[in-house]
């Protein structure tokens, strides 16, 4: 992947990131999250994790934005606020932001491992086959494509098998919770 | 003759059916439920203490079971229990506030999550992985999330819940940018693996310093360690107590094993970024004792007094952590369980019978009931750490840790919190003793309660005096 | 019967009628407490007398306190100066204690005043009994108790109890240096606190003997610690104040305490430990200069004096400096043989002046009383002997033992002769002021009017006394009652003295019958005199301004540092770091998610660049 | 059970079940009795050599075990408790709150446990059972207006709870700083040996020995610690007043003694910090005592002379000698007794008159007798007189003091002592013109008291006796102390 | 050319941004959002750590599980924080900040 399109999706991610900060309309914002997210779903593919970046684009920026849209449109919230920024908070975030990201920086000056460039880390295809036990992962290695979402699978299923249950125990509960939370009753007032 | 891993499961499951069961069988009696959710995790505790030691081979990879996860493990189970215990006890008033219905609301959720907590907080007890912790923690977070904002016709509950929400969220966000980096820097995802690297000179020690750091702020949020333990007043003040009971004692506790786990593996003998943590972690503690105990001397409400005292609490715990000494922490989290629990039934019983938790409310107390005054005299006399009680022997043992390791300058800190403790600990003593006058109508406790609050008295006596049993469990 | 259970007998005796009379005088009733009380004096006496013949003994009664080096015990110690001593004490307390009969007969708690006296008897007992400073010391403060209660009998009295409580901490001052000086012993003889072992540890004798190698300001201090006590005690020129006050009480506890044998205590115990004294030259320069001084100063101040009482008081003091003196010129036992006499003739003459009172109804002021000579021929006949022998008319006791002083201050030092012959001048002057203007003319007042004999109980106790006050100057007399008479050979100038003293006596005396006789009001008006040279208005302003003003400042300045900056302060300050991290909890979320995020970056802060590297 | 547990648990027990409703009079004034014989059976069998020891394990890593130990010193000190309960209970009058009893009970038990036990842990914790009955006493049922009394109720609690933590921090310095080969353990026995094995380097001693000082120094009341305890005995009801200031203030100096001394030998002799300690008790002497000669009530007289005499004890355990520190424990006790009579008087004259003003009151000796010659016997015991027990102390602590030779001349002890000295003159004096204030002179309009009635007097005079029985012969105490270990110099 | 660096400094700075809009904005469910962005940018750090880490020739995917994890557990969040804000909304009319400060001192 040529460098110039790593920085074109950065600057997406970027941009849209901070436009999800100013935009006065939530819908705004809600729609910059969603472009903020397609440029990140580019990164991830161009750092081979096919699967990831799919992902992120299906749940994160379609049912997860989808819900919040769906949630803006809902309470219809005022499209602008009319009073005008706090200034204190902002100079407060602006602080926090530019001092998280020196100190990023700082840490990243000294990290030597993070020098080498993603064209000098080729995968070893052959490597990976040799090890793989499942024969399609094998014949696709074979191919010099990289099976990204078998593998994603194969080390789910090997790794943590468990922890798939739990998220799944998870997720109950967070519908459970979602519906004892807005369950609507017949006369809603509030003590 | 169960293993305890399938203890937690057996455990899971039936919050599982738990919920189903109060979903669709419509017409049962509203007391099914809690009774079956105290009955189970009675049950799971029994099978804990009498679990047999082999676990399945296919989960040694993330499954630890040393004496740590087996203490906590107890500890989750006790602690969920009682806080069914007192759940049951203030039924009524979380169906009130539950919806518009009133008192009739069905609330089989608010006994079942528990469950799923409970067994959530005893995967996180075993995790001997980053992502065998962060997906039970993440469990135990959401399901609080839901918890906190469950009687969402209060106000308060409401913003405690949402306040917890965004900073919860927050702090799962640092949390996992920290597990990133140090993944980033150890290239490995065990605890094991993180001590290894920590150790040998090739690993890069800034990064692995920046996301320790990450690491334990994440965690330290979910303890109440200091510059993290801002959201611990509000959140504990507006859920409905018997949540903050198990968030001040449940949730702490699961937050400091993980954080054991992780210490360890950081400030393994010979690790190039140990002192840092350590100091780190020092300086952490000294904050936290004082931001726990100073604030609380102006405090009118006792549940929000609770709250500053949980802070304090953890910051003799942190102080501990920062010493080495993580038995001694298992053991202060031993003794500080009884006392907290029954402030919180206490807080509870009187919100039934229409007391309010506000300090002046208690006035007079010893004459409505005796035994509510002396459990309340008990409790925060061990809060305090007033010797004979098991307060103390925490705190003794803390103290001994730390001058071991010549931390005087924050042995003379934590002495100056724990003279305040004595202030604001006595104040309710004082005001639940003092005569007030006209006739005060007697004040009933239910068998329930009154064997509950017997056995946490006794739990927080018996431990200061004869602290072997809680030793016992801890080998 | 052996000396042993004489002595003890002597000490017990008076101990357990006082017991007896404190918890069951009120079951048993006056009469028999009083029965009880003279019966122990009695007693006592018999056993003073038994020890006379005896050879010197000493024992151990009770073991007081034995801890590591410490071996204080209770004992006694039978020699010739404690058997004279206990003559004394033991036939003046008895003869008091008759007497006392009569005086306090219409008192309301006569048990209780009986009571004090025995209480006075035992520690009296004690005190001349004692062969180690523990015990002197333990006595020395029980007399300053029952001292307290007998002069503080009449408590409804609030000059009474001024008196009694003004007597005790005078004595405690006393008692303060006293114990610096045992203390001072203690430490430089390395826990020896016997008089025999102290003297054999000062002489250097055996290989124990850190004492005679202590530095001579060590010496020094112990001896003027020790003299400090016998000035308390014996209210020599500082510490006098109380003694003129404690005439408030009864009379007899006057005659009995402030005459004849408490005040003596501090002359005793000098004279029992005068081989400390002697170690230090300048110790003894103090005493004597000390003695003298209080002698002539006493004697200025009894001039102008108007209650009969106080005149008395002031003698007594006179008389007690002129021993002191004595003791102080290294003639110790003619300062015993002073105090011998003088316990006589002033014993006589305070119970002569209780029976002048008890006859004019307790009229006290001289000028109220005149021309009792008629009506009480037997008081006045006593009374007479009495001052004779005080102002040393030759043939009575009081010349030998006082010209023996002067014989010795003679010797010794030039300017304390002087001051010692004005004061016998000036002792005779006032005496015979008093007998004349209180005998002789015609009464003033129709109490002296109606003045009457007091009854044989108290007028018999004066002609024993009397009797006492003309012999116990002879040696044939005073041999057999072993009292320390000086045998040293008269040197050169002796006669000079005798003819000094006899002329003193005769100039006073006739200066206070041209002044006085017949007079109705008194001619000479010496302010200062009369009002004591105004010591007791200047210990009042020093005590009100070091004591009550200081006490006030120091209670503000304590209450404002010693309570704000120990107590106060922190908690302020902790109160203070309360309130502002309760200030941090504002409840607005924007707050709190700012909080948090500064807390990620202080602790990356705090982990990555400052806490030392490992 | 051995005889020493009993008189720790019987009245911890009575205190339980007056707490739980039954008649508290009947059963406090029993369970004192009954303690009472016990510690003299327990000094009986003593003497004749079984020190009835007794240990059980609570824990293991760090060893703590519940353990008693007769020893000369604790059952001195557990006979001064005894004798000063049942005169406590004796002053609770009719109808007073069953409150009244559990605290009494529980001061004693918590002080009976510390004064018996021989394991730092017990000794230690057994002393703070007393905090809660007396926050609630002082501030529910202490005299004066409701404000005054909350406060200084708070001020003595907060107090002594930073007090007791310093000490706690000390104490832990100390164990860790003792460890023995065979791992952390509280016991008193095993730390001596230890102490004795491998003396700890002078400067950890200096800085441990002060970190003690200063917190058993603040239970004690020691000069700039001292704020807390004036106001709190004067406000106190009688029976708290006389427990704290006569038996549980004692503690520190217990503790001082037992621990301090023999486990810190170097410590307590270094420079500096017997410099301070010295300098310390001079401020307890002098300035308390001018400030107590300021008073013009007598509870706040006696609240702060109870203070000045701690000043006394001070300068034996500074001297060290051990006829300054048998000189000091019987100190110790004869002022735990004296002052116990003092309040017990101060209670019964507060009751029946209202009010303690010198100004107000005069010439109650009159129309009471009795109680004259009972106050008599405690003015005249606290300002060491001789045939009473103060004397005793006192003049050992004195001799003890002044023990090192003249020769360099006078040392900073030596001028400490002249200034105790001149302190019982100013004892004497503010004593001697209370009483004088008081008791004798014209009768001030109104006041009336009578004399107790016959049962009432059993305590006034069990008091006095015991004052007068040790005042003659204090062999009986300083016999039971021939063989306590103090790290003679 | 493209290092693991400029990847981590892409995600840092997206944190950052998230973190200053979480204390910026006024609007609960804007901070919700930038809570969702900052997890996104720890989900880029562990995908750059995974990719330039290989394990016998291939990405590690432990790594990438946990971001399999990290997102579904944030899919859950989203979906009860909002149920929250509903609730919210229902109750106070409002999803502003301002509307949540009862609860102090």
């Amino acid at each position: 992947m040529p460098s110039v399109l790593f920085y074109l999706f950065a600057a997406i991610t970027l941009l849209f990131g901070v436009g999800v900060v100013v935009a006065r309309n939530p819908v705004a914002s809600a729609l910059s999250l969603v472009c903020s997210f397609t440029g990140l779903a580019a990164l991830f593919i161009s750092l081979d994790a096919y699967f990831i970046g799919t992902l992120q684009i299906l749940v994160y920026a379609g049912a997860v934005m989808v819900l919040f849209l769906f949630i803006i449109m809902l309470l219809d919230i005022k499209a602008v606020e009319g009073r005008p920024t706090n200034y204190a908070t902002a100079v407060g975030g602006l602080l926090l932001a530019v001092l998280f990201t020196i100190q990023i920086a700082m840490v990243l000056g000294g990290f030597k491992e993070g020098r080498i460039a993603l064209a000098d880390q080729p995968l070893k295809m052959e490597a990976t086959a040799s090890k793989a036990t499942l024969n399609t992962i094998k014949d696709e290695l074979a191919e010099g494509t990289l099976p990204d979402a078998k593998l994603m699978g194969f080390t789910l299923f090997d790794k943590y098998p468990f922890q798939l249950q739990v998220v799944g125990l998870l997720l109950l509960a967070g519908t459970v919770g979602v519906v004892v939370l807005s369950k609507r009753d017949r006369k809603e007032e509030v003590s | 003759m169960m293993s305890s891993f399938s203890i937690e499961i057996f455990l899971a499951v039936v919050g599982v059916l738990l919920i189903a069961l109060d979903a669709f069988a419509t017409e049962l009696n509203r007391k099914v439920v809690p009774w079956a959710a105290i009955g189970a995790t009675g049950l799971a505790l029994i099978l804990m203490l009498t679990r047999s030691a082999d676990i399945p081979a296919w989960i040694t990879p993330f499954y630890a079971m040393d004496s740590l996860a087996v203490f906590y493990k107890v500890f989750a189970l006790v602690t969920t229990l009682i806080v069914l215990i007192i759940a049951l006890e203030g039924d009524f008033i979380t169906a009130y506030f539950s919806s518009s219905e009133g008192v009739k609301t069905r609330i089989g959720e608010f006994y079942a999550l528990p469950l799923i907590v409970c067994s959530g907080m005893m995967w996180m007890a075993s995790a001997k992985d980053l992502v065998a912790l962060f997906v039970p923690l993440e469990l135990v977070t959401v399901s609080f999330y839901v918890l906190v904002a469950f009687t969402r016709r209060s106000a308060m509950s409401l913003e405690a819940g949402v306040k917890y929400l965004i900073l919860g969220a927050l702090s799962t966000g640092v949390l996992v940018f920290g597990i990133a980096w140090v993944y980033g820097a150890t290239g490995s995802l065990s605890f094991e693996g993180i001590a290894a690297a920590a150790v040998n000179p090739a690993t890069n020690a800034v990064a692995l310093m920046l996301g320790a750091a990450l690491l334990l702020a994440g965690l330290g949020f979910k303890v109440g360690a200091a510059p993290f333990q801002i959201w611990i007043p509000d959140v504990y003040q507006g859920a409905p107590t018997p949540v903050t009971a198990f968030l001040s004692v449940g949730s702490k506790a699961a937050g400091f094993v993980v954080l054991t786990r992780a210490v360890q593996a950081f400030t393994v003998n010979g690790s190039h970024i140990g002192t840092q943590v350590a100091n780190a972690l020092l300086a952490a503690a000294a904050l936290t004792i004082l931001l726990g105990s100073l604030p609380a001397i102006f405090q009118t409400n006792v549940k929000r007094l609770m709250a500053y005292s949980s802070i304090s609490h953890a910051g003799f715990m942190v102080l501990a952590l920062a010493c080495g000494a993580t038995g001694t922490v298992a053991f202060y989290m031993g003794t500080y369980l009884p006392a907290t629990l029954l402030g919180f039934l206490l807080l509870v019983v009187l919100r039934t019978q229409g007391v309010g938790d506000e300090l002046k409310d208690l006035a007079g107390l010893s004459k409505r009931s005796p035994l509510l005054a002396f459990a309340l005299a008990v409790a925060f006399a061990s809060m305090a750490g007033l010797p004979l009680t098991a307060g103390f022997m925490g705190k003794l043992l803390v103290f001994m840790a730390a001058i071991s390791k010549a931390h005087y300058g924050v042995v003379a800190l934590a002495v100056i919190g724990a003279a305040a403790g004595f202030y604001y600990y006595f104040r309710p003593i004082l005001t639940a003793y003092s005569p007030v006058e006209g006739e005060s109508t007697k004040l009933q406790v239910s068998p329930v309660a009154r064997v509950t609050i017997a056995v946490l008295i006794v739990g927080a006596v018996a431990v200061g005096v004869y602290p072997k049993l809680l030793q016992s469990v801890l080998k | 019967m052996t000396s042993y259970n004489a002595a003890s007998v002597a000490l017990l005796l008076p101990l357990m009628s006082a017991f007896f009379i404190l918890v069951l005088g009120r079951v048993v009733g006056t009469t028999v407490c009083k029965m009880i009380s003279v019966g122990s004096a009695a007693l006592c006496f018999v056993a003073s007398v038994a020890t006379l013949g005896v050879v010197d003994d000493s024992g151990v009664l009770l073991n007081f306190l034995n801890v590591g080096k410490l071996h204080a015990n209770i004992g006694f110690i039978i020699d010739q100066q404690s058997r004279g001593m206990l003559f004394i004490v033991t036939f003046v307390g008895l003869l008091v204690h008759v007497y006392s009969l009569g005086y306090m007969s219409e008192d309301k708690s006569q048990s209780r005043y009986f009571g004090s006296l025995s209480m006075f008897m035992f520690s009296m007992t004690g005190i001349v009994l004692a062969d180690n400073f523990a015990m002197m010391f333990i006595f020395w403060e029980l007399v300053g108790l029952s001292s307290y209660l007998l002069i503080g009998h009449w408590f409804e009295k609030p000059e009474a109890c001024e008196a009694s409580k003004k007597a005790f901490l005078t004595n405690r001052i006393g008692d303060f240096g006293f114990m610096i000086g045992i203390l001072t012993l203690w430490a430089a003889s390395n826990g020896e606190l016997g008089f025999a072992q102290l003297r054999e540890s000062l002489s250097g004798g055996s290989v124990s003997g850190p004492l005679h190698s202590a530095p001579e300001w060590v010496l020094t201090l112990a001896a003027l610690g020790i003299f400090m006590g016998a000035v308390g005690k014996s209210a020599q020129a500082p510490l006098h104040v109380w003694l003129p006050d404690a005439m408030e009480g009864p009379t007899p506890v006057s005659a009995l305490i402030h005459a004849a044998t408490m005040v003596a205590a501090g002359v005793y115990m000098l004279v029992r430990v005068s081989f400390i004294i002697a170690a230090s030259e300048t110790a003894m320069q103090v005493i004597a200069a000390v003695g003298g001084f209080t002698a002539l100063f006493a004697a200025l101040m009894a001039v102008q004096q108007n209650d009969i009482k106080r005149i008395l008081a002031y003698s007594t003091l006179s008389q007690l400096g002129y021993m002191v003196m004595a003791v102080g010129l290294k003639a110790g036992d003619a300062g015993m043989f002073h105090l011998y006499t003088h316990a006589f003739f002033k014993a006589l003459l305070f119970l002569g002046a209780g029976a002048v009172i008890y006859a004019c109804h307790h009229e006290q002021n001289i000028w109220k009383m005149g021309g009792l000579s008629k009506k009480t021929p037997i008081t006045f006949l006593t009374f007479l002997i009495g001052t004779a022998a005080l102002m040393g008319i030759p043939g009575l006791s009081g010349f030998f033992s006082k010209e023996e002083i002067l014989g010795a201050a003679y010797h010794e030092c030039g300017w304390l002769f002087t001051a010692a012959a004005f004061t016998a001048l000036l002792t005779s002057f006032y005496m015979s002021r008093c007998v004349i203007v209180a005998f002789f003319g015609k009464a003033r007042s129709d109490n002296a009017d109606h003045a009457h004999e007091a009854p044989l109980i108290m007028t018999a106790p004066l002609m024993l006394l009397s009797i006492f006050a003309i012999a116990s100057g002879y040696g044939f007399f005073s041999d057999r009652l072993q009292a320390m008479v000086p045998h040293a050979e008269h040197g050169e100038g002796h006669y000079l003295v005798m003819g000094v003293s006899i002329a003193a006596v005769v100039i006073g005396a006739g200066l206070a019958f041209f002044l006085y006789n017949g007079k109705d009001k008194d001619p000479l008006n010496i302010k200062l005199f009369a009002n004591r040279f105004y010591v007791d208005e200047i210990y009042a302003v020093i005590v009100k301004v070091f004591q009550d003003r200081l006490a006030w400042i120091v209670s503000g300045l304590e209450s404002i540092f010693a309570d704000g900056l120990v107590a106060r302060l922190p908690a302020a300050i902790a109160c203070r770091v309360g309130k502002t991290a309760r200030a941090l909890q504002s409840g607005h979320l924007q707050g709190y998610t700012f909080a948090l995020g500064a807390g990620v970056i202080l602790a990356i802060y705090l982990v990555v660049q400052v806490l030392p590297k490992h | 059970m051995g005889l020493l547990e009993l008189l720790i648990f019987i009245p911890l027990l009575a205190a339980a079940l007056i707490g739980a409703g039954l008649p508290g009079k009947v059963i406090a004034r029993s369970a004192a009795a009954l303690n009472l014989l016990l510690v003299l059976a327990a000094i009986s069998q003593f003497n004749g050599g079984n020190t009835l020891a007794h240990s059980y394990p609570i824990l293991d890593n760090p060893a703590i075990a519940f353990a008693v130990k007769a020893d000369g010193l604790s059952l001195t000190m557990a006979l001064l408790t005894c004798l000063v309960l049942i005169a406590a209970n004796c002053q609770i009058g009719e109808g007073k709150p069953a409150i009244y009893y559990v605290s009494s009970l529980l001061i004693a038990g918590g002080a009976m446990g510390a004064f018996l036990c021989t394991d730092i842990f017990f000794l230690y914790a057994f002393h703070e059972l007393a905090l809660i009955p007396t926050l609630l006493m002082i501030a529910i049922h202490g005299h004066g207006d409701a404000t005054n009394r909350r406060a200084i109720a708070w001020k003595i609690t907060v107090y002594l709870g930073v007090g007791s933590l310093i000490l706690l921090a000390g104490l832990a310095a100390l164990v860790v700083a003792l460890k023995p080969a065979s791992g952390l353990t509280f016991d008193l026995g095993a730390l001596m040996q230890s102490a004795k094995d491998h003396p700890l380097p002078a400067a950890t001693q200096a800085w441990i020995f002060t970190a003690l000082l200063v917190g058993f120094g603040t239970l004690v009341s020691l000069f700039p610690f001292h704020s807390w305890a004036a106001p709190a005995y004067a406000t106190a009801p009688t029976p708290v007043a006389m427990l704290h200031s006569g038996v549980l203030k004692k503690f520190g100096l217990y503790g001082l003694i037992r621990i301090a001394l023999p486990l810190l030998p170097l410590g307590a002799k270094h420079e500096c910090v017997q410099q301070a300690l010295l300098w310390m008790l001079i401020g307890n002497i002098i300035v308390i005592g001018l400030v107590t000669i300021h008073q013009q009530k007598l509870d706040t007289l006696l609240g702060n002379s109870s203070v000045m005499h701690m000043g006394y004890i001070f300068l034996g355990i500074a001297a060290g000698t051990q006829v300054a520190i048998n000189g000091a424990i019987i100190l110790m006790f004869a002022h735990g007794i004296s002052i116990a009579l003092l309040f017990a008087l101060c209670g019964r004259m507060r009751n029946q008159l209202g009010t303690l003003e010198f100004s107000k009151l005069g010439g109650l000796a009159a129309n009471a007798p009795f109680l004259t010659v009972m106050f008599a016997f405690g003015t005249f015991a606290s300002i060491g007189l001789p045939g009473l027990a103060n004397f005793a102390g006192e003049i050992m602590v004195f001799l003890g003091a002044f023990d090192s030779n003249l020769n360099d001349g006078l040392k900073l002890i030596h001028w400490a002592t002249i200034l105790g000295l001149w302190g019982v003159v100013m004892s004497a004096v503010y004593m001697l013109r209370a009483f004088r204030n008081l008791f004798f002179g014209k009768a001030a309009s109104g006041h009336f008291m009578s004399d107790p009635v016959i049962t009432q007097r059993v305590s006034f005079v069990l008091l006095a006796g015991v004052l007068l029985v040790v005042g003659c012969c204090p062999g009986l105490i300083t016999g039971l102390l021939k063989d306590l270990t103090i790290a003679a110099p | 050319m493209i290092t693991l660096n400029d990847y981590l400094m892409v995600a840092g700075i997206l944190f950052a941004i998230g973190l200053a809009g979480v204390v910026v904005r006024r609007n609960i469910i804007v901070i919700y959002m930038c809570l969702e962005m900052m997890l996104s940018a720890a989900n880029l750090t562990l995908v750059a750590f995974s990719r330039f880490h290989l394990v016998d020739g291939a990405p590690d995917y432990a790594a990438q599980s946990l971001v399999f994890f990290t997102i579904t557990v944030a899919a859950a969040e989203v979906a009860v924080g909002l149920a929250i804000i509903v609730a919210l909304f229902r109750a106070k009319q409002s999803v502003d900040v301002e509307s949540v400060t009862k609860l102090q001192g």
